[in-house]
């Protein structure tokens, strides 16, 4: 129940304050508040009563499963493992501090507002738990929507183009994805006699090998325009530019992460011989993701287009983990996903800020904050490393994994994501060099951050450096997870070495 | 009496729904238009008497009664229009009444 | 050795207090910053004496923090490992940088970042510690990049300035390409030998790999490529001349006496991996003497008096890269120790001569401050003296000595490389004797009326540098003079001789070759500070247009001319025109072939009665067209 | 005629009937209100008959009219939408200077027809039911005889819907006279190994026929000018209740001809659908005017029925029937709302009209957008539970050509649909507002109803599946 529980509150905690919001704009705030502090300190019970408990033997620690439309084998079902347990607490953590930093940035519609707000994170935790497919694909449609409220109601100046180009690309994925659901549906249900869209029951589905592959393409696109890989990525730039700080927060810190679970929940444990073709193919895509994220974040002019475009060099990084497909990768990526959450989640809430406070995104404009605003450039930094890959904090330590991973099956490409590593110390130094140093311009000056906007930032700092110094606890809560898919890697009748010699 | 094939009598009726279609297709008087819509009508009618002769059955004269009443409906229900038409456009030419587009 | 963890935890401990408390005081900041690194030095000091008094069993100990990440064989833990490499490492670690804590005291008094510089310092130096300290290449790394990173804070120190921060930027960017290929080639050896451990790494590598095979020689470049980045040899030299944007005492602790010298640590350090792969052990040696030359000859032609000893830092590591090409492990790291002494030394001394100038550090506007800078003069002297090599008790010339004798009697050394060495020798001393001429001697050019060479904040590290200066060479002597080998035999268990030395004679007939050589640079530089002192009195402000040698060894050899037109220029013109990202002109084109066949069949919808009318004929005849020919 | 006949006839009796009965009303007394309770009262009634004549079914009565479970849902189903449409109707005539009371006789008329075609087993009920449809709905179209679009709407509609009778029966005469039999089932057991050309040309033309009615490429020009003329309440009738009565004979008549076994009818229909799907969303993405906006996207979505109608076999029947259902409720809903805002002279089209509607008709624009979503096939909407099942039908057929169009026609439609949600969204001009009519109880009540079934078909269908689960035993 505690499943439920977690999907459930923060869209009670959101349909609450809008019920009662019509007054006040302090009571939604205070309620979405309440209701992800809540959601929160359930998903850490949850973790710290589950460390690395197991049922039946298999890495999953709470399951819930209800009748809902028993015709077409349809069932409300929830479980979570320890790698859906990590994205939920990242989820209200970041929920924990969208609304935050929403407190006094957002003065119209709050109630509203809010209840997108709840509303989203709801549907981001409800596709982190729900192991039934048909109601995987309605979290994952339905998670959209008040995102493309939230951009396109409180986005910035082109929001409008910017949230529709968001639901297209993801609907358009979300659609295909939802052919292959249906296609793996009938295939199992031809087979097996049970026509179902259980996941547990799905997974082994016999498939024909070229079915297989155009099966796995649809669940692959869906993510892969989440994630989102190059060359269908350009949706991102402009959401995560237009959208409301909160909006890129959880854009950025949520919802990518929403693909690159899917790519380790569904298409590896689903078609693991297809996916294992075309891990050759997803690898290069992530690299050129690593690769063409970089450089582009480095042609910005726009800051918040600048941190958007590192987003993609990050998740390129997941990309090629998911589909290195060993133990060290897929920790790897996992941790990618988390660090970046947090490192990149920050970097939106400063970029936030700084337009907040001087009403640009445009860099030309900017310069020297650093003599007005020291603490502001010091925190600005620290995310900055981070998102560069300091050793310490927990970027690097889910590239190197994903790196060491990568280079045992596929060396080419952990070289050529090596040069990312030197592309995005050129971004995000670029970045600051470019805001924070310098000359201030006259009446430019950058007003330092507030209380609040610190205690935000210092937990996710915090979280940074902990999971950089300590990172066994993730990596641990992951594992179980990870032990499955490996130990399905190996079952696999396809030699360690083919794709390996292929590139 | 001689028999003529049926078909015939189907290419008849197809040459009269043919000639009623052009009609429609460039007439631009809207009355002309109703009228050739009725020619279609009778066209099939005529179809219809011939298949009923073709079988025996009065099922195809009794559809060519109904054809005649729902024309006749059809007719009515049209020329009230065509009089709101002419009243409000001052005109029964069909180019006319083409505001509504795109 | 339990103690060894608050090494590099008291200066951290230091930059957690400068970072996160709010508006210190300077004094407290100055005690916290310089304090720690002294309390760090002090556990240093005791423990090398504890590690001198009972040296651990194997000659090494470990201590273990905590575990990092454990993942099935991937197992790295934030581990110390101490050996006698390391001890040196430390010791010269801690000491040379308290005292350059010490006098940054001083010389950044009045600085409203003051604080902040502290708080950079102390990560720097605990960041190197960790370096040195590392038992795997994880946490080295940690180390690496946290150098690194601080170098590049430092270096923005004063960031109102563009040409700072940019700097900064660079510095961090060229190394860290370095890194990104030793990155990988820690990749590669965690592939093929399943741990990361530099100890458990360094045992398998030799019984897994033959001499030679390809694996080794590609592990061993890799390394090489972070080790040349960070330690500015070639290729990857260029940050450090535009490094000196950083505060003189930047320049001292990091782009002089350690960070940059991070390179020749870890080559040493797995220096069984090089001994395995002959080619880039060759071309380790051909590298250091490269840089040592082409750094020499640029370091003549500057008249920034801090890029003089930024070269001239190139140059000296160029040096220690020889030494570790010959295989002569204990000459790079005793050339390192004596090279942080002296460089410190001179740096902090020019910073003595910077601040009398009031930030003034052009070598020809100086002349004559000898008698107004005194302090200044006599510690620079001694520096010089070290760094020119001249004999016979001064630091540099030990070092030095032993390297060019390693470099001659070494199997992987010869004649061709020891005559560029000495060439080398010719250079250093011409370069030093010109930069100690036009700033101390001769006509005071354009010195101000009043001159503040500092305190005795700065007087003190000063003379207390100047010490080992002159007088660490006697702990390594040639054995023509005296042949103490007290270094050499601490050393030896971790970093072993190339191989038999010469006979003494030949040692000797070296020696006063290169002492000639020495002398013969000094007479060299000396003409050439006279006569460029005059030639600037007689233009005085008219910029010497320069022959386009001149220009071309100012600007160190055209490199970053050439970086500029092959990689950055290209991939900032690539970033402009692909500003707006070609691959959403996907998105763009559905968008725009969708609004072309919304407006073609928008073309049908006219209003016109006729027209629906024919559209439904149309339509009737090709389905009855399909239905029936189908 | 038995009484069980007469039992299982009694919806549409009692239909017809009260079409009588108001147009004697109407003679005797002119009130608008007794007329509009007289028309809700008697489709109550009609709708509860449905109850009994469930008990005596299946029946045909004469051959003419089959009332199975499958034509008594779908008579159901017009009732209601019909009913629906009566009660979004009287606050929109309310506000009207013409004469209000004709409208119900009509609207009863054009209901009645729409039942017999559901019902319909023979091309004589199909053409009678078709007819009286048509020729209500022709003055239901150009009601709004005042105003010039009103006209235009009804003299393009009489014209163009004349003319597609003309195919139909010219088609069902050619059929006949080859056949020599009036029936469906008659000709499906005669069909043997093919059909002669004649019958062809005969079938070809009635789908010319039906497809106009359904309002498919390429026979889909009329409709954006109609459901732009018409009042908004008839948009609603002619966008659900006219095409579902067609889409019930259209399904009936595949599956008794099983005309699934020809490849030319099935491609053919297979065309028609891919460029429904796609001109209609292409059409309808840079429309400004709400009504045509929507009629353009009637056309992608009678393109969507059609890829379930040829997914064959269990599953398309009820997918059909349960998209319809969906798409009933979110066309009534959306269509409502423009009639709901629309006031006096003016109808509420254009979509500035429906800028910062949240802010000013919180609830209004929640019906609206939760159409939208139910349009765009959004989840926890009828019309995603709808569209899931049609492509579950498709890929269960592995129709996968046809699926992918859809999906690409779907991601087309977002636009316009999100479009017009994102203006729902804006802020209110502050300037020129445009005013909304004061709220009606009868529309509100409709509205809700509406967006409540809205929503509950979309989280928990699964009463409705299972009651489709057993009608489709009906029919096959």
């Amino acid at each position: 129940m505690i499943l439920l529980a977690l999907v459930a509150v923060p869209v009670a905690g959101g349909l609450l304050g809008w019920a009662l919001g019509r007054r006040s704009t302090l009571v939604p705030r205070w309620i979405s508040l309440v209701a992800m502090v809540l959601d929160l300190g359930l998903s850490i019970v949850l973790w710290a009563e589950h460390p690395a408990a197991s049922i039946g033997g298999g890495p999953w620690i709470a399951k819930l499963t209800l009748p809902w439309i028993p015709q077409w084998g349809i069932q409300f079902e929830l479980a979570a493992d320890g790698l859906s347990l990590l994205m939920i607490v990242l989820t209200a953590l970041l929920g924990v501090a969208s609304v935050i930093v929403s407190w006094s940035t957002v003065r119209e519609r709050v109630a509203f507002y809010n209840l997108n707000l709840c509303l989203v994170i709801g549907g981001i935790v409800g596709v982190f738990v729900a192991l039934d497919l048909f109601l995987f694909y309605l979290f994952w449609e339905l998670m959209l929507i008040p995102m493309y409220f939230i951009i396109a109601i409180w986005g910035h100046e082109k929001r409008q183009a910017a949230s529709i180009k968001f639901l297209l690309f993801t609907q358009a994925g979300g659609l295909l994805m939802l052919l292959a659901i249906l296609a793996l549906f009938f295939i199992h249900g031809a087979t097996s006699g049970e026509y179902t869209f259980d996941y547990f029951k799905l997974l082994g589905t016999p498939l024909a090998p070229g079915v297989a592959t155009a099966v796995m393409l649809g669940f692959f696109v869906a993510f892969a325009i989440k994630l989102p890989a190059v060359p269908v990525h350009t949706w991102l730039p402009d959401a995560h530019t237009q959208a409301p700080t909160a909006g890129s927060v959880i854009l950025a810190g949520l919802l990518l992460k929403t693909g690159a679970y899917g790519l380790i929940r569904f298409v590896v444990p689903l078609f693991p011989n297809a996916a294992l073709q075309f891990a050759p193919i997803a690898m290069i895509l992530g690299v050129a993701g690593v690769i063409y994220g970089a450089a582009l974040a480095f042609a910005q002019d726009d800051l918040k287009r600048l941190v958007a475009y590192t987003s993609i060099s990050h998740l390129g990084f997941v990309l090629i983990g998911v589909f290195a497909w060993n133990t060290l990768a897929l920790q790897g990526a996992i941790v990618t996903m988390v660090a970046h959450g947090l490192s990149t989640g920050a970097l939106f809430i400063l970029a936030g800020s700084i337009q907040d406070r001087l009403h640009t995104r445009d860099m030309r404009a900017m310069g020297g904050f650093w003599e007005s605003a020291p603490r502001f450039g010091g925190i600005m930094l620290f995310f900055a490393l981070a998102s560069l890959g300091l050793p310490g904090l927990a970027d690097f330590v889910g590239e190197f994994l994903v790196l060491l991973g990568t280079y045992a099956v596929a060396p080419v490409i952990a070289i050529i994501a090596a040069v990312g590593v030197v592309l995005s110390a050129v971004y995000a130094l670029w970045m600051i060099y470019r805001t924070f140093q310098g000359r201030q311009a006259p009446g430019r000056a950058l007003p330092d951050l507030k209380a609040r906007e610190m205690a935000v930032l210092a937990v996710l700092a915090a979280l940074l450096l902990w999971i950089g110094l300590f990172p066994q606890r993730v990596l641990d809560t992951a594992a179980p997870s990870i032990n499955q898919l490996q130990a399905g890697r190996t079952a696999l009748v396809v030699p360690h070495g083919v794709h390996r010699d292929e590139l | 009496m001689r028999q003529y094939p049926i078909d015939y009598g189907l290419v008849l009726s197809a040459v009269l729904f043919a000639i009623g279609m052009a009609g429609v297709f460039v007439r631009r008087n809207v009355i002309f238009v109703l009228l050739c819509i009725e020619i279609m009508l009778n066209a099939a009618g005529l179809a219809f008497v011939l298949g009923g002769a073709r079988w025996g059955q009065a099922d195809g004269q009794v559809m060519f009664i109904f054809i005649l009443a729902m024309a006749a409906a059809e007719v009515s229900v049209g020329l009230a229009l065509i009089m709101r038409m002419f009243h409000r456009f001052k005109s029964l030419d069909t180019n006319e009444i083409a505001r509504m587009k795109g | 050795m339990e103690l060894l963890w608050l090494v590099p935890a008291l200066p951290l401990l230091g930059f957690a207090l400068l970072t996160l408390a709010r508006r210190l005081v300077r004094g407290v900041a100055a005690l916290i910053g310089v304090g720690s690194i002294g309390l760090s030095m002090l556990v240093t000091l005791w423990i090398a004496y504890s590690f001198l008094v009972s040296p651990p069993q194997s000659g090494a100990a470990s201590d273990t923090v905590w575990s990092w990440i454990a993942l099935g064989d991937f197992r790295v833990s934030v581990a110390f490992y101490l050996d006698s490499f390391s001890l040196v490492m430390i010791l010269v670690i801690t000491i040379v940088g308290f005292f350059i804590h010490l006098y940054s005291a001083g010389y950044m008094e009045g600085d409203d970042g003051f604080a902040r510089f502290f708080a950079y310092m102390n990560l720097f130096t605990a960041s190197m510690l960790i370096l040195v300290l590392a038992d795997n290449l994880l946490l080295l790394l940690v180390g690496w990049e946290g150098v690194g990173l601080c170098s590049y804070l430092l270096i923005g120190f004063w960031y109102r300035d563009p040409a700072n921060a940019r700097a900064a930027v660079k510095a961090f960017v060229v190394t860290r390409t370095g890194d990104a290929a030793m990155l990988v080639g820690f990749l590669l050896l965690f592939t093929s030998l399943g741990t990361l451990n530099i100890q458990d790494l360094l045992s398998k590598a030799v019984s897994q790999w033959p001499s030679g095979s390809g694996i080794a020689i590609a592990a061993a470049a890799l390394i090489l490529a972070g080790a040349l980045g960070k330690s500015a040899q070639l290729p990857l030299q260029t940050w450090l001349p535009d490094a000196m944007a950083g505060p003189t005492p930047v320049s001292a602790l990091i782009h002089a006496a350690t960070m940059v010298t991070a390179g020749v640590y870890l080559v040493a350090r797995t220096h069984a991996i090089f001994a395995l792969a002959p080619p880039v052990q060759l071309a380790v040696g051909i590298i250091g003497v490269a840089t040592l030359l082409i750094a020499g000859f640029s370091a003549i032609t500057q008249r920034d008096i801090k890029r003089v000893l930024a070269y001239s830092t190139m140059s000296q590591i160029g040096y220690m890269f020889l030494a570790l090409g010959v295989g002569a492990w204990g000459a790079a790291l005793f050339h390192f120790v004596t090279h942080a002494f002296f460089k410190s030394l001179l740096f902090l001394a020019a910073g003595s001569v910077i601040l009398a100038m009031h930030h003034e550090q052009d070598l020809l506007k100086m002349g004559g401050l000898w008698k107004r800078a005194p302090v200044a003069f006599w510690t620079f002297l001694v520096g010089a003296l070290a760094m020119a090599a001249v004999p016979p008790l001064i630091s540099g010339f030990s070092s030095k000595d032993w390297i060019l004798s390693w470099v001659w009697s070494s199997p992987a050394g010869g004649p061709v490389l020891y005559v560029l060495a000495l060439l080398g020798v010719l250079l250093t001393a011409t370069y030093t004797a010109r930069l100690v001429t036009l700033a101390f001697f001769g006509r005071e050019r354009d010195v101000p009326e009043h001159v503040h060479p500092g305190g005795a904040l700065i007087a003190v590290p000063l003379i207390v540098l100047a010490v080992p200066a002159l007088f660490l060479g006697l702990i390594q002597t040639p054995r023509s003079l005296g042949g103490v080998n007290l270094f050499a035999s601490f050393v030896q268990g971790v970093l072993p001789e190339p191989g038999a030395e010469g006979p003494p004679s030949t040692e000797l007939l070296l020696m006063a070759v290169s002492t000639l050589v020495a002398l013969a640079g000094l007479v060299l530089g000396w003409a050439l500070g006279v006569s460029q002192a005059r030639a600037h009195l007689a233009r005085r402000e008219a910029e010497p247009a320069g022959s386009p040698l001149h220009r071309f060894l100012l600007s160190g050899w055209g490199f970053d001319w050439l970086y500029d037109r092959a990689i950055v220029g290209p991939y900032r013109w690539l970033a402009r025109i692909n500003q707006s990202d070609v691959a959403d002109w996907i998105a763009r084109g559905f968008a725009a072939l969708s609004r072309l066949l919304n407006r073609l069949l928008s073309l049908a919808q006219t209003g016109r009665l006729r027209w629906y009318a024919t559209a439904l004929g149309i339509g009737a005849v090709a389905i009855v067209a399909m239905v029936v020919f189908l | 005629m038995s009484s069980e006949q007469i039992l299982a006839l009694l919806p549409i009796l009692v239909t017809s009937a009260a079409s009588v009965v108001v147009m004697l009303l109407v003679a005797l007394k002119r009130s608008h209100g007794l007329v509009f309770g007289v028309t809700v009262g008697s489709l109550l009634v009609a709708l509860a008959a449905i109850g009994s004549s469930v008990s005596v079914m299946p029946q045909a009565v004469s051959s003419l009219l089959i009332m199975d479970r499958f034509a008594l849902l779908y008579i159901g189903l017009i009732l209601a939408a019909t009913l629906a449409v009566a009660l979004l109707s009287y606050a929109y005539l309310e506000s009207r200077a013409e004469r209000r009371e004709e409208y119900y006789i009509l609207l009863l008329l054009a209901a009645a027809g729409s039942e017999v075609l559901a019902a319909a087993g023979s091309y004589v009920s199909f053409f009678l039911g078709l007819e009286i449809l048509s020729i209500s709905l022709y003055g239901l179209v150009a009601y709004r005889r005042q105003t010039p679009l009103g006209i235009e709407a009804g003299v393009k509609y009489l014209i163009l819907a004349g003319a597609s009778s003309g195919f139909i029966l010219f088609g069902m005469a050619l059929i006949y006279a080859e056949q020599g039999s009036l029936q469906f089932a008659a000709l499906a057991a005669a069909k043997g190994s093919s059909f002669d050309v004649v019958s062809l040309v005969g079938f070809a033309l009635i789908v010319v026929g039906v497809g106009f009615k359904l309002a498919v490429v390429p026979f889909h020009l009329w409709t954006p000018d109609v459901y732009q003329g018409a009042p908004a309440p008839v948009t609603a009738f002619v966008a659900t209740v006219s095409k579902g009565a067609m889409f019930a004979l259209l399904l009936r008549y595949f599956i008794q001809l099983d005309l699934y076994q020809y490849g030319a009818v099935v491609l053919v229909f297979g065309i028609i659908a891919a460029l429904s799907i796609l001109a209609g969303n292409i059409l309808g993405l840079l429309q400004n005017n709400v009504k045509r906006m929507l009629a353009y996207s009637s056309i992608a979505h009678v393109g969507y029925l059609l890829v379930a109608l040829l997914a064959s076999g269990p599953l398309a029947v009820s997918s059909v029937t349960f998209y319809l259902i969906a798409y009933f409720i979110t066309n009534l809903g959306a269509f409502g709302v423009v009639g709901y805002l629309s006031s006096g002279e003016r109808e509420a089209e254009e979509i500035d009209d429906y800028r910062g509607l949240a802010w000013r008709r919180p609830w209004v624009a929640g019906a609206l957008t939760a159409s939208l979503l139910s349009l765009a096939g959004i989840p926890l909407t009828a019309g995603f539970i709808g569209k899931f099942f049609i492509i579950a039908a498709g890929a269960g057929s592995r129709l996968w050509a046809l699926l992918i169009i859809l999906v690409v026609g779907s991601v087309v439609s977002f636009f316009y649909y999100f479009r017009l949600v994102l203006a729902i969204f804006r802020e209110p001009d502050a300037g020129a507002q445009v005013p909304y009519p004061s709220a009606s109880l009868a529309g509100g009540i409709a509205l809700s109803v509406l967006t409540l079934l809205l929503v509950w078909l979309g989280v928990y269908p699964a009463p409705l599946v299972n009651l489709l689960g057993g009608m489709t035993s009906g029919l096959l």
